[in-house]
């Protein structure tokens, strides 16, 4: 019985924490470091810590040095929302993330009420700016561009019958039911639509039942662990059907895990990636990075946390200040344009980020990803 | 017994003044801590007293917290009302779902609850009945009205969430003393003796199903009002084994072993992330290996369950207890 | 008139015919034996009783109603408590609340009871635990009633599953070998309780392999061998049955 | 029809795997009682180590492709044991007389230890095999095509399955084995070394674990820290429902449970596909209690 006071009481002690006067810009970035998703979270981290680098070697914002506070959202919303309620208490003046619309969802409100800008990053759901937040914004696109994206591509080819294929992840999901809602007003047809399943090895079972349906083409709109198996078994059943894979198959591992030979001719959507973008700064970060880390980073939802950070940068420079509300109506102000690492970054009244930023990618026989006219 | 009252009572009250010291965090530590301990009490009710191996516990948060969220976004009940209906529909889906497999010993019972899990998480995320929301699940749950008085910060949270804490270990230690809370000690103890004693070893079960999905039904209105958002993630198979694990490490059968668990095993991840921040990504390291360590050294978890005495009273005169 | 009447039960496990086509009967108010060699299927013929096995042929009537195929509790409900051969107590618990699992199913509170402790539920409670220990008492294990089940002896140990049995308010007591592990003081001690439970008015139907307690204790005997019933009567005439003594007690042997 | 047949052999592909990792489990059980909630997470560590030692060494470069996995097999297979061996005198031996679910506990703890581990020395990312190690012949089976690698997996785990059998059937040690999961107590009494047996256990059924993970690795070519989980609990399913404790049993619930997904995947719904198999799964154990081959346990009263 002691024992559960004492408990109570060190738990007081300890939470008894030194507020101290803020001698540094505290950006605070809300990434799973552990669980499911870390490779996500840790890949976050190293690209903030590198462009934080950077913006203190170039003097700072505001006089200040600029201090990353990382908080560890496990990848699950319970946990997020205590990272983020845990962030709010850390004197940061912004938020970047949360990787996973669920995830960020967990945490949004929190910010909301704080208030704090948050800026999402892989966090593809349309309500997340749908329910009029002031403070929340993201760099990444919504499910519905994509769809559209991906629903044109599909008419350019000149498909007719489509097999649609996601995870049931609330961001695969979502895709494909963009992306289907809109082939119907097509004349497309959707001959297969189902779910597999994350995290396992074997898709041969769905790849032979999906063959037995005859589509023309394959829309996959889950991650590239799965894409890349999808690939390498679909060329063991010897079936040669083209695939076409959402965002979240854009990583350089893809064609590791399907091989060159599989991987060869799999189109997928993506905003652009740093190494095929012509501005000097993409160019120079991919550098940076490859030099501090000893490779690419892969994932492009990692890249754009880090056109998060460097929005609540340009901002808190652009307003002169760290108050949330000055921040969020700089970002938001028509004609502000950040040159961020996937380009010029912009937002509209909602939050979310304007202009066209999906492209078509293949991969070719070297297992390179070449952006399509 | 009046220790056990005063320490408990010592206990609320310094968690009652505890806004008054800690920050947002800690008290949402706290919320998370007395959710788990909501979740453990009535999985307690099932493993620790009546012995059934349920490793599929987060089945029936499911059930209450969908349900709360579907009644209140589409018939606009408002939380709190909807508690008890959550908590009927949980322990109605508790005791259907056992009635077939009720009679399985231990870990085919064990992987069997895991299967139920699993099957109603697939139900959710395929959006069944087109009510669940898919993987995107339920969003736009109101915040719980008390009194008129809107519920939704931290510190108002703790007053709710530790008020159900403390009524549930009210009303669990009233159980666990009364005739049924016996029967369950004797099914655990010995299940043959027990029906050969008269007692109704099958209803027994399904009742402690029942009752403990009932609590876990609740706990899952709860969460999903202090969410405002539910989605199958945060029932995985995964919040099942945690709650298990609250249990047999707090020292399965014991109320207050079992709170203690849950501020060790909800707690101890937090206190991480606080105090090892340099390593972040090791903290689910530590707390794997705190685990083992605890088990070694208080193999029966950290407090035990005791034997029930009476106060009896000297030889020929009348009992009291 | 008959209390409990079985008739023509079997039941096979497998290809072994472990109780075959027993029928017997137990008046009201006598004591009747259930003997025979080792491995004759007494014990089974009880589980068949209580309703932990069913019989696959034959009837099972207690006060004239079958009770083929019931769950054990709703039997013990019916009246019929028994003791198990190889002491089944709930070791961890107190004497006492062993008692109180025989009250459980004379007792009505349910959850809500529980949670709401009305003063029907209190009053409720306070009498099964007076009527534990007085069962307790009657057994002669009142001052052990806070300790341990685990820590009584042995012979202690079925006196509490007796006490425990009786709390169900049974009108038949089925003991199954009641003096096992029992030294010879206490044994005389049981023949006393058996004899204090007739004087209740419990019919006591119950296995023993000491026949000197056997023969003071019981009205009336049957015996069984391989499955079969070879006798059934009083002690004195079963005593005296050849086929008993060539079947069980054997030509040179005694009856102790 | 044709796409039955399909379905057939990717269903065995798939259950043979499931049946080498329920192998280490329902050793494990049988001799300790105990559900060995690491397993899946040693089954991962093969992986790991197939992995490095792959990639550092180059194995199959000097010796030729078979030998080289061959005597790679060996190697994960002998490591994985060794840590089964000292995670079971560590953090399960000190549990051997307290409540069964206590050393659930530990296991527990023990799978999320070996898992963070695997991420902290590995970092979170996908490992992905290098690819030129197995041949990627396709060859023809009645008209399917169906990869080599595919059928070799399937005998590899078949012949170490069999071997496994026959060592428990037909050995002393392995006669030792089965009779300490009968009873420890009467092993003991007959001069059976019970600590060795369960030494022993815990280097066999790791072992199995590891090369099962060495073979996704080598097969998929993907492996990552968290995929114990999910094989690992569909192991422990195919254990169970085979009957926990019995060897063929678990090889039977594998293949099986293999099959069911394929077939549920293929004929009902790949959504669905893993309720179907728990669906499955709870029917079989509604009807037998125990297990397919499970022994049928009666109460002695």
């Amino acid at each position: 019985m002691l024992r559960k006071m004492m408990f109570a009481l060190v738990l007081l002690a300890l939470a008894v924490t030194p507020a101290l006067a803020a001698k540094t810009v505290k950006i605070g970035v809300m990434a799973p470091m552990t669980g499911s998703w870390a490779s996500e979270g840790q890949e976050m981290k190293q690209i903030i810590e590198l462009l934080a680098a950077e913006v203190n070697a170039a003097g700072g914002i505001l006089g200040k040095k600029v201090e990353v506070v990382m908080e560890d959202d496990g990848g699950d919303p319970r946990t997020a929302a205590l990272a983020a309620t845990r962030l709010t208490t850390r004197d940061v003046v912004a938020v970047v993330g949360n990787y996973g619309s669920s995830i960020t969802e967990a945490g949004q409100m929190i910010f909301d009420e704080e208030p704090l800008v948050q800026i999402a990053n892989g966090s593809t759901a349309v309500r997340l700016t749908e329910k009029g937040l002031k403070y929340f914004l993201r760099t990444s696109p919504r499910d519905d561009e994509q769809g559209r994206v991906a629903a044109q591509t599909l008419q350019a080819k000149g498909f007719k019958k489509v097999a649609v294929l996601h995870d049931n992840t609330s961001y695969a999901k979502g895709l494909a039911d963009e992306t289907m809602g809109l082939l119907k007003g097509m004349g497309i047809d959707v001959v297969f639509a189902d779910a597999l399943t994350p995290g396992e090895r074997d898709y041969s079972a769905i790849l032979t039942k999906m063959k037995g349906k005859g589509p023309d083409a394959v829309l996959f709109t889950g991650y590239y662990p799965e894409a890349g198996l999808l690939l390498k078994q679909k060329k063991q059943i010897g079936w040669n059907v083209p695939f076409i894979g959402g965002d979240a198959t854009n990583n350089p591992d893809l064609v590791k895990i399907a091989g060159k030979g599989a991987a060869e001719g799999f189109y997928f959507l993506s905003p652009p990636v740093p190494q095929d973008l012509p501005y000097p700064k993409a160019k120079k970060f991919v550098a940076d990075y490859s030099a501090k880390y000893g490779s690419a980073p892969g994932s492009i939802w990692a890249v754009l946390s880090g056109d998060g950070f460097l929005s609540i940068v340009e901002a808190i420079k652009g307003a002169e200040s760290t108050d949330t509300e000055k921040i969020a109506a700089f970002l938001k102000k028509k004609g502000t344009k950040i040159n961020g690492l996937t380009g010029p970054i912009a937002f509209n009244a909602k939050g979310d980020r304007v202009g066209e930023v999906y492209k078509v990618y293949k991969v070719d026989a070297s297992g390179a990803f070449v952006l399509q006219p | 017994m009046n220790r056990t009252l005063i320490s408990y009572l010592l206990s609320f009250a310094l968690l009652a003044a505890s806004p008054l010291v800690l920050n947002r965090f800690w008290l949402e530590v706290l919320n998370s801590v007395g959710l788990y301990a909501i979740l453990a009490l009535s999985l307690n009710v099932i493993l620790g007293n009546a012995g059934l191996y349920n490793m599929g516990h987060a089945a029936f948060y499911a059930v209450g917290a969908y349900c709360a969220a579907i009644l209140n976004t589409q018939l606009d009940i408002p939380i709190l009302w909807s508690l008890p209906i959550c908590g009927l529909v949980a322990a109605a889906a508790g005791a259907l779902v056992c009635r077939p497999i009720i009679h399985l010993r231990g870990d085919y019972l064990l992987i069997v609850t895991v299967g139920v899990g699993e099957i109603l998480r697939i139900a959710l995320v395929n959006d069944i009945f087109g009510l669940t929301g898919g993987p995107n699940g339920i969003f736009g749950i109101d915040r719980p009205f008390l009194f008129g008085y809107k519920i939704r910060k931290p510190h108002e949270f703790l007053y709710l969430i530790w008020g159900f804490v403390a009524m549930t270990v009210f009303l669990f230690y009233r159980l666990r003393n009364s005739r049924f809370g016996r029967a369950l000690d004797y099914l655990r103890e010995d299940e043959v003796a027990a029906e050969g004693s008269g007692i109704n070893t099958g209803r027994t079960k399904l009742m402690a199903f029942a009752i403990g999905a009932a609590w876990a039904g609740m706990a899952g209105a709860l969460y999903a009002s202090k969410m405002t958002i539910i989605s199958p993630e945060s029932f995985t198979f995964w919040e099942s084994v945690l709650i298990f694990i609250i249990v047999i490490i707090g020292g399965s059968g014991n109320i207050t072993g079992v709170l203690l668990g849950a501020f060790l095993i909800i707690g101890l991840p937090e206190f991480l992330r606080a105090y090892v921040g340099e390593f972040a990504n090791a903290r689910m390291w530590f707390f794997g290996l705190a685990m083992m360590i605890m088990m070694i050294f208080r193999t029966q978890g950290i407090l035990p369950p005791g034997p029930r005495f009476f106060r009896l009273p000297k030889a020929g005169k009348e009992v009291s207890s | 008139m008959n209390l409990l009447r079985v008739e023509g039960m079997t039941k096979r496990f497998g290809g072994l015919v472990a109780v075959n086509d027993v029928s017997f009967s137990v008046d009201e108010g006598e004591v009747v034996g259930l003997i025979g060699p080792n491995g004759a299927g007494k014990t089974t013929v009880f589980n068949l009783i209580t309703g932990n096995y069913i019989p696959d042929q034959g009837q099972v009537l207690f006060d004239g109603a079958s009770i083929k195929g019931l769950r054990t509790h709703k039997i013990v409900d019916a009246g019929i408590a028994r003791t198990f051969q190889t002491i089944r107590l709930f070791q961890k618990m107190s004497v006492l609340e062993n008692v109180l699992a025989g009250q459980h199913c004379r007792m009505t509170t349910g959850i809500f009871g529980a949670f709401l402790q009305s003063p029907k539920a209190r009053a409720e409670e306070q009498a099964a635990l007076d009527l534990a220990l007085e069962e307790l008492e009657f057994v002669g294990l009142r001052h052990e009633a806070n300790n341990l089940a685990s820590n009584l002896s042995y012979g202690n140990q079925r006196l509490l599953e007796i006490a425990r049995a009786l709390a169900t308010k049974p009108r038949l007591l089925i003991l199954d070998e009641p003096a096992g592990g029992m030294n010879h003081q206490e044994t005389d001690a049981l023949l006393e309780l058996i004899r204090k439970l007739r004087d209740r008015g419990i019919t006591v139907f119950l296995i023993e392999h000491d026949m000197s307690l056997v023969m003071q204790a019981c009205d009336k005997l049957v015996v069984l061998e391989y499955g079969c019933k070879i006798a059934e009567g009083d002690p004195e005439s079963v005593k005296n049955n050849p086929k008993v003594i060539e079947a069980y007690l054997g030509p040179d042997d005694d009856e102790e | 029809m044709e796409e039955f047949f399909q379905q057939l052999t990717n269903g065995l592909a798939v259950g043979g795997i499931y049946a080498l990792i329920a192998l280490g489990y329902t050793m494990v059980y049988g001799v300790l009682k105990l559900i060995n909630f690491a397993h899946g997470d040693l089954f991962t560590l093969g992986a790991y180590l197939g992995f490095t030692l792959l990639t550092s060494f180059g194995l199959s470069d000097r010796v030729g492709p078979l030998l080289g996995v061959l005597i790679l097999a060996l190697m994960v297979m002998g490591l994985v044991a060794l840590v089964g061996m000292i995670l079971e005198r560590s953090a399960y031996k000190p549990l051997r007389q307290s409540p069964r679910l206590s050393a659930v506990v530990s296991a527990l703890g023990a799978s999320i230890f070996i898992q963070n581990s695997i991420m902290l020395v590995y970092g979170p990312n996908i490992q992905v095999y290098p690819h030129n190690i197995m041949p990627d012949t396709v060859i023809h089976l009645f008209g399917m095509p169906v990869p080599l690698m595919r059928i070799l997996i399937l005998v590899a785990s078949v012949v170490l399955m069999v071997a496994l059998y026959l060592f428990i059937q037909k050995t002393r040690t392995g006669t030792a084995i089965r009779a300490a999961a009968i009873d420890q107590g009467a092993a003991a009494l007959m001069g059976i070394n019970v600590d060795r047996v369960i030494m022993l256990v815990f280097l066999l059924g790791p072992a199995l674990g590891g090369s099962a993970g060495l073979m996704v690795g080598l097969y998929y070519g993907q492996v990552n820290f968290t995929m114990g989980w999910v094989y690992g609990l569909k192991a422990f399913t195919a254990a169970i429902l085979g009957g926990i404790g019995n060897i063929p049993g678990a090889m039977l619930g594998g293949l099986l449970l293999g099959l069911v997904e394929a077939l549920g995947a293929a004929y009902i719904s790949i959504a669905w596909k893993d309720a179907i198999a728990f669906g499955v799964l709870i029917f079989i154990l509604i009807v037998r209690p125990t297990g397919l081959l499970g022994e049928r346990v009666a109460d002695k009263i």
